[in-house]
């Protein structure tokens, strides 16, 4: 520690859309707030898309909206400061990051977010091993670029998309869905269709589960007008071709059959855990909830509260959660804040 | 709700009917339809018309794709000019099939015109005769139903069990040709049916309403015919009784035939077969047809109505309703012949 | 008696006590497999599934179905290697599933209930 | 002569003979039910010149074991002092009161009991040397006596002897037990009061016997030689269906043992004889991790011989094993528990008819100078490891045939794991065929339990290696040269590979030319098992894996870096953990060429 406190109402640990969202509304009713991010750009998880669901809208576009409304309430914002421990201190918390510096505020709101499944601990799935598997996130780094290719660069004649990697699987010990992957892969189902119209188009699912709305619509759409063809069935393992392509074996459940097919590109739907963040400091002020993630108060009329008097959460460090739904929890969040504020009087300065 | 329930009625006529009589019912019991007639003409006094030259409606042969569908139609067509030619309108079969057959041929008729003049052609050219489509076709069930509280007037017992004042609890079952072929052919449709309820109700006693109420008896004439099919045929009459059998039914009452027939001998098909009867005391469940349970309610001899013809034996029933009868005559046939006692069931107790 | 006919088996899987009796029995010997959301991933890495049309879902099926002599004959073709248990994304005990079926199965050996239910339920 | 009898000593002799007629009976039947292979193979030892080092076996290691219990004392010196203390004890009381008589008797025929009671009958045995010989004799009884006490303390508190937990008996051996412990003790008095009257004591038993009134030791003197004599009449008629049957088993089993016998896929006489050389000892309860993690006390080694043994049921110990060896490392008298399981797994009489014929039209492939490689069932779902290998083989120019690039006929143990031996014996017969019909050098294998497999159960006409084992010859000869890293590398024994097949050394070798290699308190034979064995289906994966934290615990106590292991199955069972970094070894190699 340098010796240097920064003195804050309100900190705000995580610049993605939850906390820039809480940050922008908790300055609009004038309660003074700074915001930290780990990374050099805000809403960096959605900046690695292309288009968001169910609108098709554009990734970059949010990121632009959002980052604007920090300029526009004029937020003291701090990027690239990853913070690495947060303590309560009689009334107060103590936020530290890793250049040593420290924060003091009289509040807390945690939205430190999620951090994609780590691909490569699906042995079987072959992430790393085979040239043809990728995963959503480096799909959309792909689909960014504006052109669909296979492992030659040519224009692939299969794309197989694989739900519940990571997500719904005891083997790798998380139990839980992560509720945004079904409309994603049906959204980039069709987003590779638009771009390659030739291209087969195949997503593996366990159960699709179209929860929001234009969901289950974008769904038929993908079958009806794309031609994009839903297999129920778990894809076991991968295994290359002997001209690089991805060799899959899945059973076609309904159907009853096992299916084994080969296919340019395998597109594993990696699911959302706890961010390193949201796990470290989650624990640090133990409210560390199943899986790592943070835990609220009290699902129906706290889910923004935690044990902690002071300190809020807002966003997919909770759980996995949509880009709206996280902006909602923000809100309401802010919301949360406002109130407390004004039940605790300033105790000193 | 009134208004509700009208929509779920049935046009049955009230007075001149024409009765064709059941190939099955009149050979297993044919007390019922003496009875059916002694009711209508003594009881209520009604003119109906018991037709001599009367003959199939082919139905089984119809339901087992043996007859053609234009013998059907000529044959039904030449009832109906006997009914023409004795001068009625309204046509009263005692069987449900013939019932379901009579109905689908009018119904035809009405859609294809064509048809009902080829018929009359046909009918025309081989018989000389010529017929009128009735005016109202109902069974004998709906006609029962619709004068039940008549009929109560002249009763003597009532579906009590003497012994507890407790109503007598019934299962009722209505032949699947008498409205799941046509809805709004039955009373109450085939959602409500209520033509067997409506009786059992007014005379007294107590419906069961039992998961399987609905489920078919298991006649199927295809699968009973061929004997190797018959496993299916009994498999749901089995699932019926196990269904029912929690229930505690005093007895069962159809308004088909078949159903009668079928309900009543299986359960001693059951008894050999796995040593199994749906009723406590090892007797079975009696079946009766909805003409005996009038017949026996309003103090006719119940050998006169021919329950002793039935594979389950009704005493102990007859016993529960108080209604009093010779043990000695059991087996006295109308005539006043001694009828050869039949042979008794290993596991059924009689 | 000798009607010439047999009362024909009901086919519709129902929650009878004997269907309830058949699931209680299996899930006594392997519980786990409460938990198979039927995804097919045992079917897809199965070793002999690569060689043969076998599928693991369908000894399931066959169970409740009852035809087990049906499901002796596909049980033979199981190596045991394990791998189905390996992908199971719900931790479905399927070597075990598949040991104690084998095991009731067979014909010279009667020890349990399972084994008896077996014995006098098949269709 | 009559002077050298008495009545109290017809129990100790009625016992002993029908004791020897019991145990000759026993012994007759077993020798005579071993089956046609186990009779080969004693006679091919008897007859050729390998009856010398097969007598010098025996000699050893009767010495070694039945007498000196090396093996116990090297698991654990307190139980072994205890074990050595009764039994080398009384085998020496015994002989040297049999020296004893004959020097006293100047080699003269006496009586058989004499040895025993020696100290009764000659009551005159105050002169010279025979001080010596009492001092001898009394020190041997206090010998066994701190036997038998720390057997007492035990029997309370096992910790005493450094044992986790005493085995449960049956209540016929505990009967047993106190008589056995009332025998020294008994001797103890009788020989005491005798003293006391005639002065012929050792140190001990005339100390005590000086303490005595003469009163007390005259009434007391032939009650407590009766009751000296019956305890061991008790104890010898019974014993021979007690678990103390043992002590006159075990030589037994040395003797066939050492004549090339071993357990067949079926019971024999021979599994009768390690069924009763088992002493109960629960050496087997303490290193078992289903125990230690799981609190199942009620499958191990010692309780499936002991209900075998009496025809008690023991479905659950047949069943919930995993098969990992500890128990047979641990067990000081080298009976063989996975076999006898195997066999028990084997009795659901398990059916036999073949459907693997699926399988028959699988054609060979002509691997004539090249290796043949078998991943194995589980690498189809760890390519990492098959991948690594094949960059391996390309990198040191190897041809190879990748066996089951596609689809893998499963090497049979798992299904001989669980008792279905003329199955797992149809898909040996299948691989057998594929390999030798390729004509193959040698088979070089990534699965520890497929290569325990072709090695042990096979008999190919090929040789088989590990990839280890490969790898580790490809570093010596100098064809691999990976880059060292500073990377500092737990290594897990996988159960088959090592306390399976021995092979402790090359994985190491192999690790260290691309790492450091981190401590770790349990290893090679004391590895801690996985917890996901194939020779287990009794547990779900929620309990395999608390066995797997238990090893993974002692793997990381060094904090490692990463963990390494050479088993696809212990790398799943690993790679579940989400803190847990885990790799083969092929592939921490092909990582650095």
């Amino acid at each position: 520690m340098d010796g240097k406190i920064i003195s804050i109402q309100v900190a705000i640990i995580g610049g993605g859309p939850a906390g820039i969202e809480a940050a922008s509304i908790l300055s609009r009713y004038g309660v003074q707030v700074s915001l930290f991010e780990g990374e050099s750009k805000w809403a960096h998880n959605i900046g690695n898309k292309f288009k968001l669901f169910p609108d098709f809208s554009s990734a970059d576009e949010l990121v632009q909206t959002l980052s604007q409304k920090i300029v526009e309430n004029q937020i003291p914002a701090y990027l690239s400061t990853k913070i690495v421990a947060l303590e309560k201190q009689k009334n107060a918390w103590v936020l530290t990051d890793e250049q040593g510096r420290s924060y003091v505020a009289d509040t807390v709101l945690l939205a430190t977010g999620y951090d994609i499944f780590d691909a490569k601990r699906k042995e079987e799935l072959g992430y790393g091993i085979y040239n043809g598997v990728m995963t959503s996130v480096d799909l959309e780094a792909m689909l960014k670029t504006g052109k669909i290719t296979n492992v030659l660069g040519e224009q692939p004649q299969c794309v197989t998309f694989l739900q519940c990697v990571g997500s719904r699987d005891e083997k790798i010990g998380n139990h839980y869905c992560s509720k945004v992957c079904c409309v994603t892969a049906v959204k980039q189902a069709i987003e590779v269709k638009k771009m390659s119209p030739q291209t087969d188009v195949f997503v593996f699912y366990m159960d699709l589960r179209m929860w929001g709305q234009g969901f289950e619509e974008l769904y038929r759409e993908a079958q009806e007008k794309y031609s994009i063809r839903f297999v129920r069935g778990r894809i076991s393992e991968a295994a290359s071709t002997f001209d690089d392509r991805v060799q899959i074996k899945a059973e076609d459940t309904l159907v009853g059959q096992p299916l084994k097919m080969s296919t340019d590109l395998l597109v594993l739907m990696v699911g959302m855990e706890a961010s390193c963040g949201t796990k470290k400091l989650a624990a640090c002020c133990g409210i560390d909830g199943e899986y790592g993630f943070a835990l609220s108060k009290q699902p129906h009329l706290a889910d923004n509260q935690t044990a902690q008097r002071g300190l809020f959460v807002a966003g997919a460090c909770k759980r996995p959660m949509s880009i709206s739904d996280a902006i909602n929890d923000a809100r309401a969040a802010a919301t949360e804040i406002v109130e407390y504020l004004k039940i605790v009087p300033a105790n000193k300065k | 709700m009134k208004r509700y329930w009208n929509e779920y009625q049935k046009k049955i006529a009230d007075d001149k009917f024409f009765y064709e009589r059941s190939c099955i019912r009149q050979t297993f019991f044919p007390g019922s339809e003496a009875a059916f007639l002694k009711m209508l003409r003594e009881e209520l006094g009604k003119d109906i018309y018991d037709e001599a030259n009367q003959h199939t409606c082919t139905g089984i042969g119809y339901h087992s794709d043996i007859v053609p569908l234009q013998t059907t139609m000529t044959v039904v067509a030449r009832l109906f000019a006997l009914m023409t030619e004795a001068g009625y309108e309204n046509y009263v079969p005692s069987c449900v099939t013939s019932f379901g057959v009579f109905t689908e041929m009018v119904e035809m008729w009405k859609h294809n015109p064509e048809l009902l003049e080829k018929t009359r052609k046909i009918l025309y050219d081989t018989t000389g005769r010529t017929f009128e489509i009735p005016k109202n076709i109902a069974h004998p069930s709906d006609i029962i139903y619709k004068f039940r509280y008549e009929l109560k007037q002249k009763m003597k017992y009532q579906l009590v069990n003497r012994f507890t004042g407790k109503p007598l609890r019934v299962v009722e079952h209505i032949g699947c040709h008498y409205a799941k072929i046509f809805p709004k052919a039955g009373v109450g449709n085939a959602e409500f049916p209520y033509v067997l309820a409506g009786m059992i109700e007014a005379w007294g006693g107590e419906v069961i309403d039992y998961p399987e109420r609905r489920h078919c008896c298991g006649f199927g004439f295809r699968q009973y015919l061929v004997q190797e099919n018959r496993g299916y045929s009994i498999a749901n009459s089995k699932k019926k009784f196990e269904s029912m059998e929690p229930y505690e039914p005093d007895f069962i009452v159809a308004n088909c035939p078949g159903c009668t027939m079928f309900l009543d001998k299986w359960q001693y098909t059951i008894a050999e077969m796995e040593n199994k009867t749906y009723d406590k005391n090892g007797y079975g469940i009696p079946v009766l047809s909805y003409e005996e349970m009038a017949g026996l309610l309003l103090g006719y001899d119940p050998w006169k109505l021919g329950l002793q013809l039935h594979q389950v034996q009704a005493e102990p029933l007859l016993n529960k309703i108080g209604i009093a009868y010779n043990p000695n005559e059991k087996f006295t046939g109308v005539s006043g012949k001694i009828l050869p006692r039949p042979e008794k069931p290993h596991n059924l107790l009689v | 008696m000798d009607f010439g006919f047999t009362i024909s088996k009901p086919r519709s899987i129902e929650p009878t006590e004997a269907g309830k009796e058949q699931l209680r029995l299996l899930e006594e010997q392997v519980p786990t497999f409460r938990r198979c959301m039927n995804c097919g991933g045992c079917t897809a890495t199965c070793s002999a599934g690569h060689f043969i049309n076998f599928n693991i879902r369908k000894v399931h099926n066959l169970y409740r179905w009852g035809q087990y002599k049906e499901l002796d004959e596909e049980l033979q073709k199981c190596m045991l290697c394990g791998k189905c248990t390996l992908v199971c994304p719900r931790g479905v005990n399927l070597r075990s599933l598949i040991i104690h079926l084998r095991k009731a199965l067979n014909k010279d050996h009667l020890s349990n209930d399972f084994q008896h239910f077996i014995r006098n339920n098949n269709r | 002569m009559s002077s050298y009898f008495h009545p109290f000593i017809l129990p100790f002799c009625i016992g002993t003979l029908v004791l020897f007629v019991i145990i000759a009976v026993k012994f007759y039947r077993w020798i005579t039910t071993l089956d046609r292979k186990q009779k080969k193979n004693v006679w091919m030892s008897l007859l050729t010149v390998r009856v010398f080092p097969a007598l010098w076996r025996i000699v050893k290691e009767i010495v070694k074991e039945v007498l000196l219990h090396v093996n116990i004392t090297r698991y654990n010196w307190r139980m072994g002092y205890m074990h050595r203390s009764i039994a080398l004890g009384w085998f020496l009381l015994i002989v040297t009161g049999f020296v004893e008589t004959l020097f006293h008797f100047r080699g003269g025929g006496h009586l058989p009991w004499l040895g025993i009671f020696f100290r009764f009958f000659v009551r005159d045995y105050t002169y010279g040397i025979s001080r010596v010989w009492a001092d001898v004799m009394d020190l041997l009884l206090l010998y066994v006596l701190s036997g038998v006490s720390i057997a007492i303390f035990k029997s309370i508190y096992s910790r005493v002897v450094g044992i986790r937990k005493n085995t449960k008996l049956r209540w016929f051996d505990i009967c047993l037990r106190y008589s056995l412990w009332l025998i020294f003790p008994m001797r103890l008095l009788s020989e005491s009061c005798t003293a006391a009257l005639t002065g012929n004591g050792g140190f001990l038993t005339q100390g005590i016997g000086d303490m005595l009134p003469t009163e007390f030791a005259q009434v007391m003197e032939v009650p407590f030689w009766t009751a000296y004599s019956t305890c061991l009449c008790v104890f010898f008629v019974l014993f021979p269906f007690s678990r103390y049957m043992h002590i006159f088993t075990e030589p037994l089993l040395i003797v066939f043992r050492s004549l090339g016998v071993r357990e067949s896929s079926q019971p024999t006489g021979y599994t009768r004889m390690e069924l009763n050389a088992c002493s109960r000892c629960g050496i087997c309860i303490d290193g078992c991790p289903l125990d230690k993690e799981l609190k199942i006390n009620d499958i191990q080694g010692v309780y499936l011989l002991r209900d075998v043994r009496h025809g008690l049921p023991h479905r659950n110990a047949t069943e919930n094993c995993l098969m990992c060896d500890q128990c047979v490392v641990d067990c000081p008298v080298g009976i063989e528990i996975t076999e006898i399981r195997k066999q028990e797994r084997n009795k659901g009489a398990l059916d036999t008819h073949d459907n693997y014929r699926f399988l028959d039209s699988i054609q060979s492939f002509n691997a004539i100078g090249r290796i043949a490689y078998f991943g194995g069932c589980m690498s189809h779902l760890t390519p990492g490891v098959t991948e690594s290998m094949k960059k391996i083989f390309d990198a040191v120019g190897q041809k190879y045939w990748m066996m089951d690039e596609d689809k893998t006929i499963c090497c049979g143990r798992p299904l001989l794991q669980q008792g279905f031996i003329a199955q797992a014996a149809e898909l040996r017969r299948k691989n057998a065929h594929l390999i030798v019909e390729s004509h193959a050098q040698y088979l070089v294998t990534s699965c520890p339990i497929c290569y325990q497999s072709f090695k042990k159960e096979y008999n190919l006409p090929i040789k088989v290696i590990h990839h280890t084992e490969y790898l580790a010859a490809l570093i010596r000869l100098g064809k691999l040269k990976p880059h060292k890293t500073g990377l500092k590398v737990a290594y897990h024994d996988p159960c088959e590979l090592g306390r399976g097949c021995n092979i402790y050394d090359e994985p190491r070798e192999v690790l260290q030319a691309v790492a450091e290699l981190a401590r770790v308190q349990k290893e090679r034979e004391h590895s801690i098992c996985c917890g996901h064995s194939l020779g287990n289906t009794a547990l779900d994966v929620e309990k395999q894996d608390k066995v797997r934290d238990a090893a993974l615990r002692n793997l990381k106590a060094d904090h490692p870096d990463l963990i390494a292991t050479a088993c696809p199955m212990c790398k799943k069972a690993f790679q579940r953990d989400r803190y847990t970094t885990v790799k083969d070894i092929a592939e921490l190699i092909a990582e650095q060429l």
